[in-house]
């Protein structure tokens, strides 16, 4: 039975998961650090608390007290989200051993998946295809390059040096030539022991021109798993998703069975339990390689659900509690498409930026879905992740998908803070987009030098002339309440500076 | 009216015309909505809605899919013919009242000084008019953006 | 060919119409009365020329000077949404005398479809069942009286009068018993030559207990006639619609599979082109009987949109441009719920309410749509129709929409007019409608009196207290400004208050 | 402090307390978060977040699904206590200032007199201390909800 979830997590997948028990008749706990006070996650739960501490690792990644909360407030249940504590085994096993529900799967399925390396040789012994390569034991400096350079004449170049416990390109190196080769493994292994405490690498060919796609998974305690089909989330940029669609516009019938199968087979060789994605590569020739398990729920899940029609979040809750999943034979519709809008400048190596969503006005229409956690007059911070929102729209087909992203993307509002929109618009104009035909360096080869947009003269001028006339026209009154309303909730209130003229 | 603002390669300068409650500019037109909304006709026939808000001393705007960010450089003194003037450029004290209610005042005259950010500035009437109402006095404090007087034309 | 629309309509719909055009890649143009001068949908537009006059039959129904509009502004389709012109056979004849393509059926099909004697006689020989009933052709007063008299004992009480060009419950009489009869056959007749200028009648069995079924409808030139399954409409206040919903939770395949055959029999039967409806009462007994055909895009058209997957306005610009509907074959999927949010009254007899939008926000998730011409600060005025928004939730179950849209209904936060929200969500609560039992006379016999509504009592004093509290603390300073900002388009703007001091 | 409400079936009246930053009504508690936004705790349990805006004389509040529309009965005379009463109620004409900057008022002190729909209003001190503002003069025309003088406790 769960009657009462704690969502360990914040912002748009916060609300995405309150907002899920909330349907779903459940109770809830937020909770939150104390720079998240005002933020929209902290209102849609039945109850909200505030973490002590400062920094993340006293507040969202503090497993001890976030227990205590969980336990205190009467909680069966703890959903993670994505991030923070959402693939911490250990953080799951103790969840279980409070005799709290922990909404994903095993801490053993979730250690077998985290280390890469034991993932690789579970993958295989499972029959799921893995990336060729060889996995490197040998834990002394020494004897590890030795192997290393054993390994790589069999694997063959160019190749990738992966860290074991790595993620996010942390501990990655592509290798060329061999000559490369001892350096490369030195630094891997150097950035890997200071990001993860752990040297352990493995070696794989390096696949040039593959898609990236992926597996959703459900599996319930009644012993059904199955596949919600694929998404293509090959658009990456510094390793990190901004583009993601469902379905593959290239993929077969024959693959999506295929690769539906093996996902299925991953899932089943630990056990899983639950909500995840099995990560492969697809190379040109049709072939598949198992890349990585996400045991959790996915930032990019909303593409899956709007073409199978399934509730991923409600069915996390459903089997979590024990029950079967409600799902039957599932059948694709449309195409779907999300793009990630970052508080980031596209046109600067995509670094962060940081200001208040002094104007914050998403589309509207038919077709268009929105998850995010920040309304207008927040304030983006350099605190957390700087992804603001996800932008989803569904269609009937891929090509009037496209037509809506682009519209809604034309009238996405955001003024206050730098944003990556119109990048994103300028990806749906670029013709391996309009094809399908994308893969995971596609950015890097169009924009080997950095991106930068492409602005008409005559809208440059226009810009000018409008915030010429509205210095004239006297409209920079709200200069002084953009500035105030800043780090408040609600909607923009700008009726604070005149409140605050009456102390 | 003239303003200036950052580009990438130096100032750029914005020699602003007023036709009735029409803003032109480089043969582009403008018109004010409402406090954030501008309808724009460019010259090359294209129109649409201009969304506007400042931020600190930068102008942000959106256009058909465009966001911008200008960043405005204040003139030296305030006598620009800046009808923005009529509001406290930042915050600070009342120096000195130079006009009352009821006064006719021409296009340029000074109306009150400010000190603000240790410098002082002069509050200059845009156009022609009569003084309606003065909402401070010598002493008194002010935040950036408080109207300090009202002007009638 | 279409490249170039021009949208003879306002509100909600015009933007829906006028957001399709824009993902078509089809320029637009909309027309307004100056009192809309600061609406939503004029500003969604390629172009928008403003109408001259005042009344609507000046503006919105000025076929005249749309025309001339729509020729000057070189557009090459009318889309007349619903209402309005929508359904005026000579309007559509003039715009295809024109050269413009008219974004509907025939205007033949419209004149059928709109007598309604003439709708039940070609029904009748098309083989679709009508209710019961006789049409009276006479004229004149007393021989009309007479056969209306001869022709109630061959129908049977009780019975019910209809307007041959009636429409919104005006010319329409149901009949208890005989002695009742002269009376109500007179009265109806007045009313229908006082509002349609027309007092022809018919006769038809009065069927209690039934529901509001139709089926919608799409017919390209190809010669393919579809149909994607029904609505039901059975929840109706004053003859009109609150809560529409599809599937209908009572359907059986074998009903669907027979509605759905009469209903393409009877677009056949008027040689139907593009989107239409088929409006049908379900008895108990599982018999349905033609009611009438709507002759254009319908209010609730987003239920099917979302069941089906296909984008009815954009099928709608396909079939008008001679292309082939783009929908394959269909399935329906999960539930979906439409509901009516009006500015009006609903504790006094559903009074229209006007006032300023001082807050609009609308609920946000997953599975939410939300279609609507208004946004916060904009006025609410006695000019037009008091629908403010239609809000439509999906989900994979009928259980879990109605999950869903209490909790979009309890979100939804409307202040400064009064709107009929409360009664929409009390209406989920209902045993008729968690059970799906709902029939025509639900409301009126739920709430013989009247409805109002069930405030715990702790609410009350805690919206007191919010009252007191925000008065005390000076909150009262958007007081001026929800006047000020009234008849102002755009997000909010507090600040007009102080740009109004300079003039 | 004490406000009247229109009910049904006559007044309401609410006698408020205040506690630090709360207020008290009936064993309920609110507390500020933003101009349109209270806490709600009710003595039952039920807590969350209600949305409030005035339009005209009433509060419009909504929590959890109700809506409300509270019309407020402005006490006769305006020193009530109404922290409100440093803007204008309604547009007027300024009659008479009693008060300059810098003059140190004692609650419930008369500062100035508006005329409106053919009625004197007296604007009072809802609390002891010292005027930092005046914004009109005699024979100046106010709008509704014109700040007319600033008070700082």
């Amino acid at each position: 039975m769960v009657s009462k979830v704690l969502v360990a997590n914040r912002g748009e997948i916060a609300c995405r998961i309150l907002r899920a028990c909330s349907e779903a008749g459940l109770e809830s706990v937020a909770i939150y650090a104390s720079n998240d006070a005002d933020s929209m996650f902290v209102e849609l739960a039945t109850e909200a608390i505030m973490l002590e501490g400062d920094s993340i690792s006293e507040t969202y990644l503090n497993q001890q007290q976030i227990l205590e909360i969980a336990s205190s407030s009467g909680c069966d249940a703890i959903h993670p989200g994505f991030g923070f504590l959402s693939e911490r085994a250990d953080f799951a096993r103790a969840v279980g051993d409070s005799g709290i529900q922990w909404v994903g799967p095993s801490p053993e399925a979730i250690e077998k998946m985290g280390d890469k390396m034991t993932a690789r040789i579970t993958m295989r012994h499972a029959g799921v295809p893995v990336i060729p390569g060889e996995e490197i034991e040998q834990e002394d400096e020494g004897e590890a390059l030795r192997a290393i350079e054993q390994a790589s004449s069999r694997v063959g170049y160019p190749l990738l040096l992966k860290a074991s416990s790595g993620g996010g390109g942390k501990g990655m190196r592509a290798v060329q030539r061999p000559d490369e080769l001892l350096d490369a493994a030195k630094s891997a292994r150097r950035e890997a022991v200071a990001a993860f405490g752990d040297g352990r690498v493995y070696l794989e060919r390096l696949l040039t021109g593959s898609k990236h796609v992926e597996i959703q998974i459900l599996a319930d305690r009644t012993g059904r798993t199955i596949h919600l089909g694929e998404r293509e989330c090959s658009v990456q940029r510094r390793h990190q998703k901004v583009f993601e669609e469902a379905p593959c516009a290239t993929m077969t019938e024959e693959i999506r069975s295929a690769m539906g199968q093996a996902a299925v087979a991953a899932a089943q060789a630990v056990n899983y339990e639950g909500a995840g994605t099995v990560e492969f590569l697809l190379a040109p020739s049709g072939e598949f390689f198992f890349l990585e398990m996400n045991t959790r729920i996915q930032v990019e899940h909303p593409v899956t659900e709007l073409v199978t029609g399934v509730d991923i979040v409600r069915e996390q809750l459903r089997i979590a509690a024990g029950q079967p999943m409600s799902c039957g034979e599932l059948h694709l519709r449309g195409h779907a498409i999300e793009v990630r809008l970052y508080a980031e400048d596209a046109s600067n190596n995509f670094l962060p930026a940081i200001g208040p969503l002094a104007v914050f006005r998403p589309p509207e229409g038919p077709g268009i879905r929105l998850d995010t956690g920040v309304r207008q007059g927040d304030e983006v911070t350099p605190n957390y992740d700087p992804m603001l929102a996800k932008l989803i729209v569904w269609a009937p087909s891929r090509e009037e998908a496209l037509q809506r992203m682009r519209r809604s993307l034309d009238d996405f509002v955001v003024l206050g803070t730098t944003t990556n929109l119109r990048f994103l618009r300028e990806l749906c104009d670029v013709p391996d987009v309009i094809t399908g035909d994308t893969d995971t360096t596609m950015i890097d080869r169009l924009w080997p030098n950095g991106w930068s947009p492409a602005v008409p003269p005559n809208f440059t001028d226009g810009a000018l002339l409008v915030a010429a006339a509205a210095e004239s026209a006297g409209l920079n009154m709200s200069l002084s309440v953009s500035n105030q309303m800043v780090g408040d909730s609600g909607p923009v209130s700008p009726f604070l500076t005149l409140n605050r003229r009456y102390p | 009216m003239q303003h200036q603002f950052k580009g990438h390669d130096g100032l750029i300068e914005v020699l602003l015309e007023k036709q009735g409650d029409h803003w032109l500019f480089n043969g582009h037109t403008a018109r004010v909505k409402d406090s954030r909304t501008l309808s724009l006709d460019l010259s090359d026939g294209t129109t649409g809605q201009a969304t506007v808000v400042k931020v600190k001393d930068a102008w942000w705007v959106h256009f058909q899919g465009h966001t911008f960010c200008l960043e405005r450089i204040e003139p030296g003194t305030s006598d620009g013919g800046d009808e923005g003037g009529l509001t406290a450029p930042m915050p600070g004290k009342v120096l000195e009242v130079l006009v009352q209610t009821g006064d006719v005042v021409v296009a340029g005259q000074a109306l009150m000084i400010l000190e603000a950010m240790k410098m002082e500035h002069r509050i200059v009437a845009a156009t022609d008019g009569t003084i309606s109402a003065v909402h401070f006095a010598a002493g008194d404090q002010v935040q950036q953006g408080s109207a300090l007087l009202e002007l009638v034309e």
